[in-house]
């Protein structure tokens, strides 16, 4: 039924495509709204201001099934939310938190950012950049179609074979995580590539790679993590899917198969994915810090060399999630002291932030305000981190609520207060308008006790005994009172979560009369209007030196342009890029409903258009220098 | 003047290929035979099959793939570090 | 604004502070006090590494409060920050610092890794197979010929080998208070090893994700003094005692028709705990006392009370044929000792 | 002397920005192509052992037929670098040319690779058969995808450049496919060893 229903709707939007639909003005009409300039569009900040509001509603997804999982966590017994039940809510909390919501806030953060930071008029590859957003958007509704069609996954968001074979996990709840995470995952490999060759080749004349501001460089190396990640992720799922569709052996152990070769294959991908969602997290910090110290950001050279060493790191760690597996005391020593080592660059960026302070003008506005709550909650993390690193004790902690604890504090108090951060400090730029100040404390201060509240009693819990992925758990006194105490805690998170969206919907209220830099900003972003124009700058900037906009504020001397005033060549929108993931979309759905003629149109739909990309001859269009200065008188109007 | 340049340009650049292409072919000649006659032992024959294939990919990467021009440096830098992970996770995979 | 900063981290503190004191901590699953040597070996890695975490926390957090006081902005007062480029000798400082605090670090846990994968060798070490199934737990003594279920017993003071091995998915053995946890992984044998300091019941549970009963996927562990493990060995080797009663000889037939062709291990697809012994265990498939009136519950629940059990609900049978049932499996052992 | 000429050789693949990305965001994709590929083939390594009581790497592999698949992807890379000194001296019909022989070459080793697994499939190893089967059909199937794509791709560049001639869009793709397909070639290097020599010998 679905499938009939998905196939008509796409038979009817390809031929109104191709035969140009019938009614002239309701086209045109369709044509000038903002649906479809949306859905077209190519232009870098609005694909991001997409990927951010994307990633917000599933956050607050992600978060009600937080929420859901704490209800049901109040008391020891509850019946609120068990057995299946309770692991599709905890598979699509962790699944919908990393993969829906914490990357695509950042992915929207950096490319709103990073070309504006870098001094470019566009990303690498506008197309592209289109692509990754529509692949990610419906990767992530395939996903959480699950919920209507046949049932979430089930297994957990690492899905471990044998459960997550079809013999323990029958419904199609699986093949939605790999086919929706598969789909996404194509999507966010391309926005890698887009984000490396943009900021390798695409930087304003003069700025150095030692000129990058941090985000910049941050975003660069999780551009690299990505790129290395993503593959095994590939692999696993292709092989999961092999499995589970095609009746192949990879884990089925009656068969020659092994389930340590899932858990390689995931955590290959797994661990430096925790790096992606904090690296850029650590960019963000760096900026902020930076500008609300109104200091030069302390030891440039050595936190570039440390972003770099954990990006490098990152990758030779993996197994230090399968130390109970049984790999052996000298495999575990080995990925034990890797482990170990990414807590020197780690602290290297943690004593510069604190540096950078040190001596500086602490102008606590909401956004230095979520940096300051993440120094620390993060090293709290990352001090558990190490803690869980060492084998003999991780045979205690493995698998109970310490290490949920651990990667809340560095997921939740790392990346999402990171985020927020990064997003009254970046408002401004991406919107026109300022997010107000007194909501923001709101925000800002039921969330970080909740938070606390939440996770901090969780360590214990985990000491006392408790697994993770419980829907219950022994009736003593010590655990339900740690329990309750944790639950309680959400209740902060979501006032915060609320006044945060309470915010945003009175910042539309409100005019956008943002000024160009509203918070004395040292990067480039901050030189050009808010919102910026379409074309970013008018002239590409000449830089001489890092934090150039501030030196030329301090010295009043404008910083110079790179180029005369000219004729600007800008990409034409296309709608191809929804289409193309569009039929991936439909080609998921027909393999998850075992549809294979479905599933095989849908790739060779994909196909199609990609050579039909191929051949199309894009001239795009062209903004005059009258057109230019028009635009910039309209905007100081 | 430069046209004639650099169509002898070329015509080097033809000549190292063609060279290159014989040297890999010999390596895979001598990989072949090696497996087909087992003239040597196990435990010497998997490293060498495999300095065999690695000369054979630096080949290819640097004369057919062009890594020997100028301004591949990021090209050099994210394929090394690509390898260097390849590596390691196949070999971690392997070993399990 | 930094005044508020503490008043958030001091209720935090407190609220652990009540927790840990106030309310009685469940000694049967605490990873903090353990009563064997492996769980000592871990708990003194944790105290090793929380002291380390604490004192860097405490430098930390001291140049944060000290910054955050010191240099916020203050009403009607302009400054311009001297823009310093960095500073080599204190990032020296805090790159080395943490490089030898991680070398310290690593000695222990090194060592500690290896002592906790030595296999146990001797003549008084307790071999046994441990495998774990949804969502249920056989032990297996090879040296002594028994085999039972959900509960392992054990003689205090003595080396437990285990060797454990999947069946269906993966699950994890863990005894918080006796030491840490290892997977039970299909189509592999795991190896670890335990000993009892002191004669009690622990609580073992499955720490790794395997279905909807994951969460009740609970086991205990009883350690006895040598005697009383050996009287436990005999009754365990004793046959099951003869249905003589009138009550016991129908439980018997309700019992083969109705229940022997998994708890015998007969069909290897839906393999059921032994019950030869089932009346000298504590507990009911790992989570009920061991009553007749729980085993009835048991019986005609199986699924509501464990989620996704492999055992279906027995609903048809009538009141009387389920007392003899009971009766039959309560009595056909008789216990020598609490 | 050798850098002086190649200063004086046109490379009008690298002559705009949007070429210049190309070819840097195809190096990035390849990059990660490498660690996919890693990834099959540490599976299929830790896997061959597992027949299931199938043939063996032995009994399948015959080193003829692996050879002159080999020999014919070699000589494909050779011709699809012969297409890109083509299109430095702007030859239009070299490069047709030479794409064209090489898909050719592309198209003998599919050929030959489907025949291969027909008949290995006739021999009860299937994809199904074993882990063995599964991880080894799933690399070199995967292999085999990436030269499918690859034809398909590389016989609409010859026609796009027949079309449109060499510019400064089409020199960019031509020469990316032609990366692409040795890097295809650069994969097959190492499944002819690790998979067949290897498995050869045991
Ligand atoms: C943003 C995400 C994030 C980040 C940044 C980290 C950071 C780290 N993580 Fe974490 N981790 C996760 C997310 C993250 N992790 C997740 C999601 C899981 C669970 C997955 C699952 O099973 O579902 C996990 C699980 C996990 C495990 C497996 C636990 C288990 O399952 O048993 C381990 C084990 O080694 C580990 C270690 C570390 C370490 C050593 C760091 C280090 O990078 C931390 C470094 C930081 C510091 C140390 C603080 C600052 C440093 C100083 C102030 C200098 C001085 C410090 C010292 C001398 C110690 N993590
Ligand atoms: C970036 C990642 C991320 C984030 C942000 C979070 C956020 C939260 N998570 Fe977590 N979590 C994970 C990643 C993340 N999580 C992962 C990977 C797992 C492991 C999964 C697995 O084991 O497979 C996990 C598991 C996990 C568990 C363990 C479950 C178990 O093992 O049984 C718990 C339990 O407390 C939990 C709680 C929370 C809470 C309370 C939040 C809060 O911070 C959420 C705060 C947000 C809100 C509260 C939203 C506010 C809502 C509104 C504003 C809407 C209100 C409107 C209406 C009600 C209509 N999470
Ligand atoms: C289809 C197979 C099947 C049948 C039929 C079956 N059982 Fe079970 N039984 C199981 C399984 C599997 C378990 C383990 C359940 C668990 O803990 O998840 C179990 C557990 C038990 C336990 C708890 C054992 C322990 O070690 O604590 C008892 C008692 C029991 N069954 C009694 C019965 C009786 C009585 C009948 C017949 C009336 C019966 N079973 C029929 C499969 C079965
Ligand atoms: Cu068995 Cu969880
Ligand atoms: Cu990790």
């Amino acid at each position: 039924m679905g499938t009939l229903i998905i196939v008509t709707v796409a038979l009817l939007f390809l031929t109104a495509i191709l035969t140009g639909g019938y009614n002239q003005r309701f086209l045109d009409q369709v044509k000038n709204s903002v649906v479809w300039d949306y859905i077209t569009t190519v232009d870098h900040k609005k694909i991001g201001i997409l990927y951010f509001i994307s990633g917000l509603v599933f956050f607050v997804i992600g978060g009600i099934e937080a929420l859901l999982i704490r209800i049901q966590l109040v008391a020891p017994g509850n019946d609120f939310l068990i057995g299946d039940a309770y692991n599709q809510v905890l598979t699509m909390h962790g699944t919908t938190m990393i993969f829906l919501a914490a990357m695509p806030l950042i992915f929207g953060l950096m490319n709103v950012v990073v070309p504006l930071q870098i001094g470019a008029r566009d990303v690498a590859f506008p197309f592209l950049n289109a692509l990754g957003y529509w692949l990610f958007s419906f990767g992530g509704i395939l996903l959480n179609l699950s919920w209507f069609f046949g049932g979430a996954p089930d297994a957990g968001w690492t899905s471990y074979t044998s459960l997550a074979l079809n013999e323990f996990s029958p419904g199609p709840g699986v093949d939605y995580y790999v086919l929706g995470l598969q789909i996404t995952g194509i999507g966010t490999l391309m926005s890698a590539v887009n984000f490396a060759v943009t900021i390798i080749n695409m930087r304003a004349p003069g700025m150095t790679f030692l000129r990058m501001p941090m985000f910049t460089w941050t975003t660069l190396v999780t551009s690299a993590l990505l790129l290395f990640a993503m593959p095994a992720l590939t692999v696993g799922l292709l092989l999961l899917m092999f499995d589970r569709l095609f009746g192949a052996n990879f884990f089925d152990h009656a068969m020659g198969g092994s389930h340590v070769i899932w858990q390689h294959l995931f955590w290959i991908f797994g661990h430096p994915e925790v790096y992606i969602v904090i690296m850029p997290a650590f960019g963000i910090m760096s900026e902020v810090i930076s500008t609300f110290s109104k200091k030069r950001l302390f030891g440039y050279n050595s936190m570039v060399f440390a972003v770099a060493l954990i990006g490098f790191l990152g990758f030779m760690v993996w197994v230090h999630h399968m130390y109970t597996v049984g790999l052996g005391p000298v495999s575990n020593s080995v990925f034990a002291i890797a482990t170990m080592t990414i807590a020197v660059p780690t602290g290297i960026k943690v004593f510069n932030w604190l540096f950078t302070m040190w001596g500086g003008e602490l102008d606590f506005k909401t956004p230095m305000l979520f940096a300051v709550g993440f120094i620390p909650t993060f090293v709290m993390g990352g001090m558990t981190g190490v803690m869980v690193a060492l084998p003999p004790a991780d045979f205690q902690y493995q698998d109970t609520y310490f290490v949920v604890a651990h990667f809340h504090y560095t997921m939740v108090g790392g990346t999402v207060i990171g985020l927020f951060a990064g997003a009254y400090y970046w408002w401004p730029k991406m919107f026109g308008r300022k997010l107000d100040e007194r909501l923001g404390k709101w925000h800002f201060w039921p969330f970080i006790i909740g938070f606390h509240l939440t996770f901090f009693p969780q360590h214990f819990l985990g000491l006392f005994g408790m697994p993770r992925r419980v829907f219950t758990y022994n009736d003593v006194p010590i655990l339900q009172t740690l329990n309750i105490i944790s639950t309680i805690g959400v209740i902060g998170m979501t006032i915060g979560t609320l006044a945060f969206m309470y915010n945003i919907i009175q910042s539309f209220r409100r005019k956008a009369d943002a000024p160009a830099d509203p918070w004395n900003g040292r990067t480039l972003e901050w030189a050009i209007p808010s919102p910026p124009p379409a074309y970013n700058f008018k002239q590409l900037p000449l830089i001489r030196a890092y934090d150039q906009f501030w030196i030329s504020k301090q010295t009043g001397k404008e910083i110079e342009p790179s180029e005369p005033l000219g004729e600007i060549h800008m990409p034409s929108p296309t709608y191809l890029p929804f289409l193309m993931s569009l039929a991936m979309f439909i080609s998921g759905f027909g393999f998850i409903t075992r549809g294979y003629e479905m599933g095989a149109l849908g790739l060779i739909l994909f196909f199609i258009v990609m050579f039909i990309r191929s051949y199309e001859h894009d001239p795009g269009y062209h903004i005059q220098p009258d057109e230019l200065t028009g635009v910039e008188k309209e905007a100081k109007a | 003047m430069a046209k004639q340049n650099g169509a002898s340009a070329n015509k080097s650049q033809a000549l190292k290929h063609v060279i290159a292409f014989a040297v890999m072919i010999v390596l895979t000649a001598i990989a072949f035979y090696l497996v087909a006659t087992n003239i040597i032992t196990m435990q010497l024959l998997v490293p060498i099959l495999l300095v065999l294939a690695t000369i054979q990919v630096i080949l290819q990467l640097y004369f057919f793939m062009h890594l020997d021009q100028k301004g591949t440096g990021f090209q050099i830098l994210f394929m090394a570090a690509g390898i260097v992970i390849a590596v390691v996770s196949a070999v971690g995979i392997l070993l399990m | 604004m930094n005044q508020r900063k503490w008043r958030y981290l001091l209720p935090v503190v407190l609220i652990a502070l009540a927790a840990l004191s106030g309310c009685s901590i469940d000694q049967r699953l605490n990873a903090l006090d353990p009563s064997g040597s492996a769980g000592e070996i871990q708990l003194d890695l944790i105290n090793w590494s929380i002291m380390l975490m604490l004192g860097v926390f405490a430098i930390v957090i001291t140049i944060y409060i000290y910054v955050l006081i010191r240099y916020r902005k203050r009403k009607g007062i302009e400054r311009m920050p001297e823009q310093v480029h960095g500073n080599t000798k204190l990032e020296v400082i805090w790159t080395v610092i943490p490089i030898i605090a991680l070398i310290v670090l690593a000695f222990p846990t090194v060592k500690y890794t290896f002592d906790l994968d030595e296999k146990p060798q001797g003549d008084d070490v307790i071999k046994v197979k441990v495998i774990g199934y949804q969502y249920w737990w056989e032990f297996q003594y090879p040296d002594l010929g028994i085999t039972t279920a959900q509960e392992l017993v054990i003689p205090v003071n003595k080396k437990v080998s285990l060797e454990l091995e999947g069946k269906d998915v993966l699950h994890s053995f863990w005894v918080p208070n006796l030491g840490g946890k290892t997977d039970v992984v299909p189509g592999r044998i795991n190896h670890m090893w335990l000993d009892a300091k002191k004669p009690g019941e622990y609580q073992g549970k499955c720490a790794e994700l395997c279905g909807p009963g994951h969460s009740l996927m609970d086991f205990k562990v009883y350690a006895k003094e040598q005697a009383d493990f050996d009287k436990w060995v005999a009754s365990m080797k004793q046959p099951p005692k003869q249905a003589v009663s009138e009550i016991d000889k129908k439980g018997e037939a309700l019992y083969k028709q109705n229940c022997m062709g998994c708890h015998a291990g007969a069909t290897p697809q839906v393999p059921g705990p032994e019950l030869n012994n089932f009346a000298l265990r504590e507990t009911i498939a790992g989570m009920l006392p061991n009553t007749e009136a729980n085993l009835k519950k048991w019986i005609k629940h199986t699924e509501d009370l464990k989620p996704g059990t492999r055992m279906p609900k027995i609903n048809y049978l009538q009141e009387d044929e389920l007392d003899a049932l009971t009766h039959y499996l309560m009595n056909r052992k008789s216990k020598t000792e609490k | 002397m050798e850098s002086q000429a190649e200063t004086a050789t046109e490379h009008l693949e690298s002559s705009t920005l949007e070429g210049k990305n190309k070819i840097l965001g195809f190096w990035l994709f390849l990059a990660a192509e490498t660690v996919l590929f890693a990834c099959l083939i540490g599976t299929y390594l830790a896997l061959r052992g597992q027949n299931m009581g199938g043939p063996t790497t032995q009994d399948l592999f015959d080193l003829g037929l692996v050879a002159v698949a080999t020999g014919l992807l070699l000589t494909s890379s050779l011709t699809s670098v012969f297409a890109v000194n083509a299109l430095n001296q702007k030859k239009q019909k070299g490069v047709q040319f030479w794409l064209g022989v090489t898909v050719l070459l592309g198209l003998a080793f599919l050929i030959l690779e489907i025949y291969e697994f027909v008949h290995y499939t006739s021999m009860g190893h299937t994809f199904v058969s074993s882990a063995f089967g599964s991880s080894f059909y799933t690399l070199v199937g995967t292999h085999g995808a990436h030269v499918t794509f690859g034809l398909f791709w590389i016989t609409g560049l010859i026609i796009q450049v027949a079309r449109r001639g060499i510019t400064k869009e089409t020199a960019p793709k031509v020469f990316v496919s032609t990366l692409y397909w040795h890097f295809i070639d650069v994969v097959w290097v190492f499944i002819f060893t690790l998979v067949y020599l290897l498995g050869k010998v045991g």
